[in-house]
């Protein structure tokens, strides 16, 4: 067979090697992208700051000092101090883990659910479908905020059920992602031939649906995460975020919200990390969305 | 959140209350010698309303001799600087629910507002602090302390014109008793009040009685010497109205029937209410002010300096930084009004035998109590806005021992002696301590820093970890008092009457704390029985001490505010006291809180103020 | 058309139905109660059941959840245990004006505003007013609406004195509370609205209009708007409810009568009949502004107008 | 002078992965009522550079970046913005390839058509709807005033085409530039089309550039051909020469790996290897180079020019002449 | 036309309709016909044509006789068994031997999965090879049809139209089956790229013994290709015989007016040529026309048509056609 082959077989055509592989064509996909990149950078930034933040700064971030309180940048103290004379980078510091965290657990717990939910739905379709498709209607119509306060309020709020609150509508997203693309993958052609090869439906949605929803996944996760912290920082405004002395950006904000103008240290910072975080992850998430998808036919 | 128990605690922190001890008069005290003299005028003209509007006419018309000012409709004559009657205004934030009451005798629930301008009281407090007659003229207790006799006044009617007697008060102390009146306990001195409040009994049972028309009598289960400080709680409801309108005439302006000097006008649910002067008023309590204003209200000093809002509080739980902005600024400094202590945060033990060993064991509870260095962390931590309490009474309260209770080996700082006591209970170094959860019920900001601190202190001092677990009213509530199944809690109380009782009585043997001390509770119950009030107040000195040295709580500090008003609010009730106290239209609900004595002048003294 | 909004209602029925089960039993499992109001000492236990008792507390869980569906069938929510003059349903009515102004003239604010930017970043695609409005849109969006209260309620009320910080009296007292909610919403709209712009323009029909010779203004009115306002309108519909729902924060911040207000109270107070009440009516106005939102999008477009009517 | 003459056009693309010269260095001359057939495979630049005659580029990220095409006298790419609107539609006209997304879905077709006819002339509305009732009846749309309210996607694909070429005609244009017109519709509705426009030349007397990757429909509608491949023109010249006597490598190839008629069943077809170069990273030399058997050395080096071979008939080949053309011309059919 | 071992399919009266979603609980009432009772047998070792125009239910007949698509009624025995009644897992095992290649070589490949594990895929699934030996596989499959097997762990991203279409067929080999349905193989593909593909399906054909059913709408490369072909209008079969037949003696009006539209690529024979050109649209499948479903279109329409739907008669050795022209 083969030799019959080599000799009807000059055009062996080039296939252009301009790409080394999928990983490295999204990557340089990735790095054109400014505001990618700039997002990838404070994602590992804030992440390395969260983790390493005692050792990072020599104060505490509730170690009360009143006789420094309410004081702006300074050396010794760079974004100036709380009023209880609380090192203010410091507390920013601290901040951004309730964020890592609520975000990144929100998201993931979303992902979990709703991709699974998801991939049944698209998938089987019928009756799954139907029931998957009511609950994410269900869902939808729910007015998700006073569902999160709700529970917030009558859990007692903490980091543990702020994140089960925001978990229980974060998968939402995922989950109409995921089902659409399912239900849209099912269809193409390249689903119907594994079908064809005898292919197991399992096997059919490990490694022919799921992969394709990676890339509209990781936008859904980086996307998610700005909702998540602007909840904290709502749910922090009305006092159900994360228990003080532990900081949050949006508990910190909230504090200092109607005394800017006298201090603006204590608002100016808390206030830029938000929006540095919102436009970070949604810059990686684009970026992300961007890089990763390699068919443009789907 | 806190909306409920915070509202109620402003509630009650309006009745802030002043130091050194004062006295409980047997007899009625004029308030000034103004009000006095509007008394008797009511009084010659009880008769016939009308004549009593064309007295009022020709007072007006005989006296121009000071310069005055516009005169509202219940005759009162404003002085010469007030403003235009349409600005004497009072704006309050409307009641989220919790706050204040439709009638001060409604049942469960039935709150809406959070004054007594549409009731007239049993006694009330000047702003001295001092009990005076409101509905009634005075008080005469019996030979044996078991029941006081409180003659009403004669001239006093409801705003229908109907006349207000001993009857509508029968009823309207056993209709509270009866129908689940959440503040049920304020009356329980009375006599079967607890069994009628349970059902046991009915409230015809209840030790209230109309002697005559104008006579109530109130038996008590044992002699109660504060009784006529627990009559600012005493209210009284048509009874008419009830038989007419049904449980809900109080919140709506058609059936409001006022017995005070203000009536309903508008109630429209979470939009505002409104009242005005009750013209058919007839009862000593008679404001300046024409209008009292319910509505959604902006918060925060902006919306104070701005003039939407007319007072702010400021204290230890404000967002951050309110008052250095006060500090800085020369008008808000003069317009800001320091209010005494009214509340003490304690930290509780459940002692239940054998539910939580070892605190179970004094010794190892006085350790807990020997490691906290009070003084530090609360000025480090509230930053002059409480004071460190020694004992259950705030500073300033009657009876107030503080320097006394100080040397107490509980209140004594020594983390050398907590760790050999903890070591003689049998856990060196803190080895081997069960991990307890501390309950913390609605900590704010501050203390849930003391929290920590206390937290941290027991761990360094002690080598012991006790876990944090804030938590919201309801479940706290259940928890630690209901279910008595929280080991250390973390809890305030404030106080409802103008005596040491309030405080004491908490702590009695069977009330909500998982700590059983008969012996104390006897003690007290017999000192807290004595008429003669030096005498009583000496003993309820020792009760305190003992429940000090008793271990199972320890008291932490009292906490207070500072009231902000503008400064041209003037009039009689916001002038300082006697120990230069000022409230806010005379202090709150207890304390001649129909905002009489108050009115407002020009305000050129806050020009330059945005 | 007819069985397909009635299968939509339907579909709302069990989401509602759903919905109702699940505040339900939450709002049952948590600790505490009703009766645990902000008292200090514990009631008796006599007091406890006697409130019970009247509020049909005492049956059995799946029995309260019956007459309480029962009863909201008839649209009766129950009269709130903290305010007995009033019904939950009349309550609502009462509150939710408050709560329609401020969110329905902030999202008309962000709608209006965002739509406006994002038409003319979407024709002027790539030039410096593209860039300074796609900042724009990108920076507001990351404000939440309470900060950017706080900043008008300094400069415009506390320092400015041209509204006031807050409470309600008229129109002047909107003002802020509707820029300061609806602006920083305003930028996602804008990006919507240049994405389904520049969308439109990219395709095949624009190139066809401009190949016969409509003009610039003519192909992005009549060509590019009247088919980017599909995907516009079924994004910005929802904003109604949904912000609604969220005008809490600006409630709060400058001290608005609202629903929001009342739904945290109430949270608070295990008021049961006004949680399930304020859920179930404002999930009831989110599905049904879907399915407005999609009827409306099979008269505005007319190819699923037709497959309806064809199938 | 011809209708159109274009010269040395050249369009380009900046895509993030670099420059993409679609369009390098086309020149054609087309005179009037002529049928001129553009053939190419995909991405050989055959529909952007009849676009950039109407300034339909995309910019960006497409543009321009050189030539001239004069349109009676006028250089259409030098015209301002302004004079285009009254060539488009006016005097050239273009049908597109896909009739549904290239017609507007929520607008009725009679009034696309309308609107074609009142931005091009100083008619009514009312006088416009006339006119396009006129002008449907006359592309063969049944019931046309009935038909006036529909919308497109309620039409067939061979009747939304004839709406778009209604919209062309509607102004009776000089130039009508057709891209790939039938390739979504079946051979049956094909022929109705092709005829359709072939009649509508006639009668209109109107020049046609039809773009189209099918050499069979080439053959069928077109008096000149032009070859394209890679951007640029390699072959070029009346229809019957061209099919007859190919010169360049790449139109004999594309002849010969039809199937014609009823002959060679079960014969391999002959076939061009490897696949049309990537635009962004052309080949150095002749573009075609990489996929020709008769490749040189000087074929690597130069990229060859079009050269005049008479009778109109141009191609671009080194080797022009030096082909073994009879060993690979295509077998006629019978 | 059953015979044990010539042919290796027939399809008896097969039917595929697709429910039109409509009424209150979206209970299908009306039906799209896309397949509607169609019979034919294909024999080994041979490729069979199959034409039609765009939804006329050409490509819903290659995937139903596949049971990609279970049918709504009729037969599918393929090597003696009848496909439509085995299970899913039955089925599975059954599909080594059956397989398809795709029209769109883009959306046929999973963008993610490297084409060498694309290869070896199914081969591990059905226990054909593993590890090394399936990797060499592999390998000789991509020489098999013309592509380097250095690029075997390139994602399809990387390749072109062509190349595409060759891994898609290579993957249809993987599992050395007999029978393979090409939907449309050719027709996203662009010209000089088309003769390719069409020879190597030829030569794979002829190499491995394979049997087609080739499904185009682009008659000549049919032409070409085929030993026999289907002629398929609004889901019904309306003519089917050996190609020169079907090209020269087209018997159904409608084969005889596809040919007729079919351009020549000779200007000179177009030029000649005056085209008989079939008027009107192609009526839609949810709602086909009585009778003869051709007949609104038809130019030898009779009434009969209108009333009474023809059937497929044998009018030659083995050349059916279903049109009442031709009864006898």
């Amino acid at each position: 067979m083969s030799t019959a082959v080599s000799a009807a077989a000059p055009a062996v055509a080039q296939a252009q090697p301009r790409y080394a592989g999928i990983l490295a064509g999204a990557w340089r996909r990735f790095r054109r992208n400014k505001l990618a990149l700039f997002g990838l950078g404070y994602v590992v930034f804030i992440s390395f700051v969260a983790v390493a933040a005692p050792y990072l700064t020599p104060y505490t971030y509730d170690k009360i000092n009143p006789s420094i309180a309410l004081q702006g940048p300074s050396w010794s103290h760079p974004m100036g101090t709380d009023i209880l004379g609380r090192d203010m980078l410091t507390r920013i510091m601290y901040a951004a883990r309730p964020m890592l965290i609520v975000g990144f657990a929100t998201q993931l717990a979303g992902l979990a659910i709703g991709t699974t939910l998801g991939v049944l739905g698209g998938y089987l379709g019928g009756a799954v479908d139907w029931a998957v498709s009511r609950l994410v209607e269900l869902f939808s119509a729910l007015p998700w905020y006073l569902i999160v306060l709700y529970m917030v309020m009558v859990l007692s709020p903490s980091l543990k059920n702020l994140i089960l609150a925001l978990t229980i509508t974060s998968w939402v997203n995922s989950c109409r992602v995921v089902r659409g693309l399912s239900f849209s993958i099912r269809k193409l052609d390249y689903v119907e031939a594994a079908r064809a090869l005898g292919i197991p439906g399992w096997r059919i949605v490990i490694y022919h649906v799921l992969p394709q929803a990676i890339p509209l996944l990781l936008w859904t996760f980086a996307s998610g995460i700005p909702t998540a912290v602007f909840a904290e920082a709502g749910l922090s405004f009305l006092g159900m975020g994360v228990r003080p002395p532990q900081p949050s950006w949006g508990q910190m904000l909230a504090d200092a919200g109607n005394y800017w103008m006298y201090w603006p240290h204590m608002f100016v910072f808390p206030s830029a990390m938000i929006t540095l975080s919102v436009l970070a992850f949604q810059g990686l998430a684009d970026g992300l969305r961007e890089a990763m998808d390699v068919n443009v036919n789907i | 959140m806190a909306r409920k128990k915070v509202a109620r605690r402003r509630f009650l922190q309006l009745t802030g209350m002043a130091a050194a001890g004062a006295v409980i008069g047997g007899c009625a005290q004029a308030a000034t010698p103004q009000v006095v003299k509007e008394t008797v005028e009511v009084v010659v003209t009880k008769e016939v309303e009308k004549v009593v509007t064309k007295e009022v006419e020709k007072v007006v018309e005989v006296t121009p001799a000071p310069p005055t000012g516009p005169t509202n409709a219940l005759g009162v004559t404003l002085p010469a600087d007030a403003l235009p009657l349409e600005k004497q205004y009072v704006l309050e934030p409307i009641g989220e629910v919790g706050g204040g009451y439709g009638h001060i005798m409604e049942s469960l629930y039935n709150r809406a507002f959070e004054h007594f301008g549409g009731t007239e009281p049993l006694t009330s407090l000047d702003i001295n602090l001092q009990v005076y007659p409101v509905a009634c003229e005075s008080w005469q207790v019996s030979e044996d302390g078991l029941y006081w006799d409180f003659k009403l006044r004669k001239e006093l009617v409801f705003s229908d014109g109907k006349p207000i007697t001993a009857h509508d008060w029968v009823f309207t102390l056993r209709r509270a008793m009866s129908s689940g009146y959440d503040f049920g306990w304020f009356y329980f001195d009375i006599k079967n009040a607890v069994k009628v409040y349970n059902g046991e009994l009915p409230p015809e049972e209840l030790g209230i009685e109309a002697v005559d028309d104008y006579t109530l009598r109130i038996y008590t289960e044992k002699p109660t010497p504060y009784l006529p400080a627990l009559g600012v709680w005493f209210a009284v409801a048509p009874k008419h109205a009830y038989e007419q309108y049904g449980e809900n005439w109080a919140l709506d302006p058609q059936k409001y029937i006022s017995s005070g000097p203000f009536i309903l006008t508008k109630f429209e649910r979470g939009v505002g209410h409104k009242w005005e002067l009750n013209p058919n008023y007839k009862g000593i309590r008679r404001p300046y002010i024409v209008e009292i204003r319910e509505e959604n209200l902006p918060k925060g000093l902006p919306a104070y300096i701005a003039g939407d809002i007319q007072r702010i509080s400021i204290d230890a739980n404000s967002p951050a930084g309110e008052r250095a902005l006060v500090n800085a600024n020369p008008i808000l400094r003069t317009e800001s009004h320091p209010q005494p202590p009214t509340n003490t945060d304690y930290i509780g033990f459940n002692t239940l035998p054998g539910k939580f060993p070892p605190l179970d064991n004094p010794d190892v509870r006085l350790a807990l109590c020997k490691a906290i260095d009070k003084e530090t962390l609360v000025s480090e931590i509230f930053q002059g806005f409480a004071e460190p309490a020694w004992g259950i009474l705030p500073k300033g309260f009657p009876n107030y021992i503080g320097e006394q209770l100080k040397e107490l080996d509980p209140n004594v700082y020594d983390p050398e002696a907590a760790r050999q006591l903890l070591a003689k209970a049998g856990y060196p170094d803190g080895k081997g301590f069960p991990v307890f959860e501390m309950w913390i019920r609605q900590p704010d900001a501050s203390r849930m820093a003391l929290c920590e601190a206390i937290q941290a202190r027991w761990k360094e001092n002690l080598g012991i970890t006790v876990e944090l677990r804030p938590s919201d009213f309801q479940s706290f509530t259940d928890t630690a008092f209901k279910q008595k199944n929280a080991p250390i809690y973390f809890v305030n109380y404030s106080l409802d009457y103008y005596d040491p009782a309030t405080f004491l009585n908490i702590f009695r043997t069977g009330g909500r704390h998982p700590h059983e001390d008969p012996e104390w509770t006897a003690f007290y119950d017999e000192a807290n029985a004595i008429m003669d009030p030096e005498k009583r107040f000496a003993l309820l000195q020792e009760a305190e001490k003992r429940l000090v040295l008793s271990v199972a709580y320890y008291f932490v500090e009292s906490p207070f505010g500072i009231m902000l008003w503008p400064c041209n609010l003037k009039g009689e009730t916001v002038q300082p006291n006697k120990d230069g106290y000022q409230f806010y239209g005379g202090g709150g609900v207890g304390c001649m809180h129909a905002y009489e004595g108050m009115y407002w002048a020009d305000p050129a003294c806050r020009a330059g103020l945005r | 058309m007819l069985a397909y909004i009635l299968r939509r209602f339907l579909g709302i029925a069990l989401t509602l139905l759903l919905l109702s089960i699940f505040t339900f039993v939450l709002s049952r499992t948590v600790p505490g109660g009703p009766w645990l109001q902000g008292v200090e000492i514990p009631q008796s236990p006599q007091q406890v059941a006697a409130f019970k008792a009247k509020y049909g507390l005492d049956k059995p869980l799946w029995q309260q959840y019956l007459v309480w569906l029962r009863n909201a069938l008839t649209l009766d929510l129950g009269v709130p245990f903290s305010m007995p003059e009033i019904t939950v349903s009349r309550l609502i009515g009462r509150l939710l004006p408050y709560s329609a102004l401020v969110g329905g003239l902030a999202a008309t604010l962000a709608i209006a505003l965002g739509v406006a930017l994002g038409i003319a970043s979407a024709a002027r695609a790539n030039t410096w007013l593209d860039n300074v409005i796609t900042l724009y849109a990108v920076f507001i969006g990351t404000i939440p609406s309470f900060v950017m209260g706080f900043v008008l309620a300094y400069f415009l009320a506390a320092k400015l004195g041209w509204f006031p910080t807050g409470g309600w009296g008229g129109p002047r007292h909107l003002v802020l509370p509707v820029i300061a909610y609806g602006l920083p919403v305003s930028g996602g709209v804008a990006r919507w609205t240049r994405q389904c712009m520049l969308e439109a323009m990219g395709s095949d029909y624009v190139r066809t209009a401009y190949a016969k010779g409509v003009r610039e203004l003519g192909v992005m009115t009549r060509h590019v708007l009247r088919n980017a306002l599909i995907p516009m309108i079924t994004n910005f519909l929802p904003l109604f409810p949904g912000m609604m729902t969220g005008s809490i924060f600006i409630e709060s911040v400058f001290g608005l009568p609202g629903l929001g207000k009342y739904f945290v109270m109430s949270s608070t107070n295990r008021d049961y009949p006004m949680v399930l009440g304020i859920t179930m009516f404002w999930a009831l106005l989110i599905a049904c502004t879907y399915l407005v939102t999609d009827i409306l999008y099979g008269i505005i477009d007319p190819r699923v107008r037709i497959a309806e009517k064809a199938a | 002078m011809p209708l159109l003459q274009v010269e040395d056009l050249r369009v380009h693309f900046r895509t993030k992965d670099g420059l993409v010269r679609a369009v390098n260095g086309v020149s054609y001359e087309l005179e009037e009522g002529d049928i001129l057939g553009i053939v190419g495979e995909s991405g050989c630049g055959k529909s952007v550079s009849a676009l950039a005659l109407l300034r339909l580029i995309p910019e960006p990220p497409g543009e321009i970046a050189g030539g001239h095409a004069y349109f009676e006298g006028q250089d259409l790419l030098a015209l301002k913005r302004k004079e285009l609107y009254g060539i488009r539609g006016r005097k050239i006209a273009m049908i597109f390839q896909d009739p549904m997304t290239s017609l507007n879905p929520v607008m009725p077709i009679g009034e696309q058509v309308a609107e074609a006819i009142w931005v091009n002339s100083s008619v009514s509305r009312r006088e416009a709807r006339r006119r396009a009732i006129e002008v449907l009846a006359q592309v063969g749309v049944p019931a046309p005033a009935e038909r006036y309210k529909d919308y497109p996607h309620q039409f067939s694909g061979g009747m939304r085409q004839r709406v778009m070429i209604a919209m062309a005609i509607s102004c009776q244009p000089r130039l009508l530039i057709a891209d790939e017109p039938t390739t979504a519709l079946d051979v049956t509705i094909q022929a109705q089309i092709v005829e359709l426009v072939k009649r509508l030349q006639r009668e209109l007397g109107m020049a046609v550039i039809w773009i189209t990757h099918d050499l069979g429909l080439v053959a069928r509608v077109a008096r000149r051909i032009c070859v394209m491949y890679a951007g640029r023109i390699v072959e070029i010249g009346p229809i019957k020469e061209v099919f007859s006597r190919p010169q360049h490598p790449y139109t004999l190839g594309l002849l010969a790996s039809v199937p014609r008629g009823r002959t060679g069943r079960r014969q391999p077809l002959r076939h061009i290897e490897g696949a049309p170069p990537d635009m962004i990273s052309l080949p150095p030399g002749c573009a075609f180079q990489p996929r020709c058997q008769f490749c040189a050395e000087e074929c690597l080096q130069e990229e060859p020019s079009l050269v005049a071979l008479g009778d109109g008939h141009l191609a671009a080949c080194h080797r022009l002449g030096r082909l073994p053309v009879e060993a690979l011309a295509p077998k006629v059919a019978s | 036309m059953d015979t044990n071992g010539a042919y290796i399919l027939r399809v008896e009266d097969l039917k595929k309709y697709f429910p039109l979603r409509r009424g209150l609980l979206g209970r299908g009432i009306a039906h799209v016909k896309a397949v509607d009772g169609i019979s034919f047998a294909v024999r080994r070792g041979e490729i069979l044509g199959w034409v039609g125009e765009s939804g006329c239910g050409k490509s819903t007949l290659g995937r139903t006789v596949l049971q990609l698509e279970r049918p709504t009624s009729g037969k599918v025995f393929f090597d003696g068994q009848d496909l439509t009644q085995l299970g899913g897992e039955q089925l599975r095992r059954l599909r080594t031997k059956m397989q398809i290649i795709f029209q769109n070589p883009y959306s046929s490949l999973n963008p993610r999965m490297p084409i060498g594990r694309a290869l070896i895929e199914p081969m591990v699934v059905h226990g054909i090879a593993r590890g090394k030996q399936a990797q060499e596989r592999a390998i000789e499959l991509l020489q098999l049809v013309g592509l380097n097997p250095y690029f075997i762990n390139r994602f399809p991203s990387e390749f072109s139209g062509g190349q595409r279409q060759r891994i898609g067929i290579a993957r249809a080999l993987a599992l050395n089956p007999s029978f393979i349905v090409c939907d449309e193989p050719i027709s996203s593909l662009d010209v000089s790229i088309q003769a390719q593909i069409i020879n190597l399906l030829q030569r794979l054909q002829q190499q491995l013994g394979l049997t087609y059913l080739f499904i185009s709408h682009d008659l000549r490369m049919v032409q070409h290709i085929s030993d026999r072909i289907g002629v398929m209008y609004l889901g019904k079969l309306v003519e089917i015989g050996p190609t020169e037949e079907m090209v020269h003696h087209a018997l159904h009006p409608y084969t005889q007016a596809l040919w007729e539209a079919v351009p020549i690529p000779d200007p000179e024979v177009e030029e000649k040529r005056q085209v008989a050109i079939l008027e009107g649209d192609v009526p839609t499948a949810a709602n086909p026309p009585s009778g003869c479903r051709f007949h609104t279109r038809c130019p030898y329409v009779m009434p009969v048509c209108r009333e009474e739907e023809p059937a497929l008669v044998e009018l030659a050795p083995g050349h059916f056609a279903a049109c009442h022209l031709h009864k006898r």
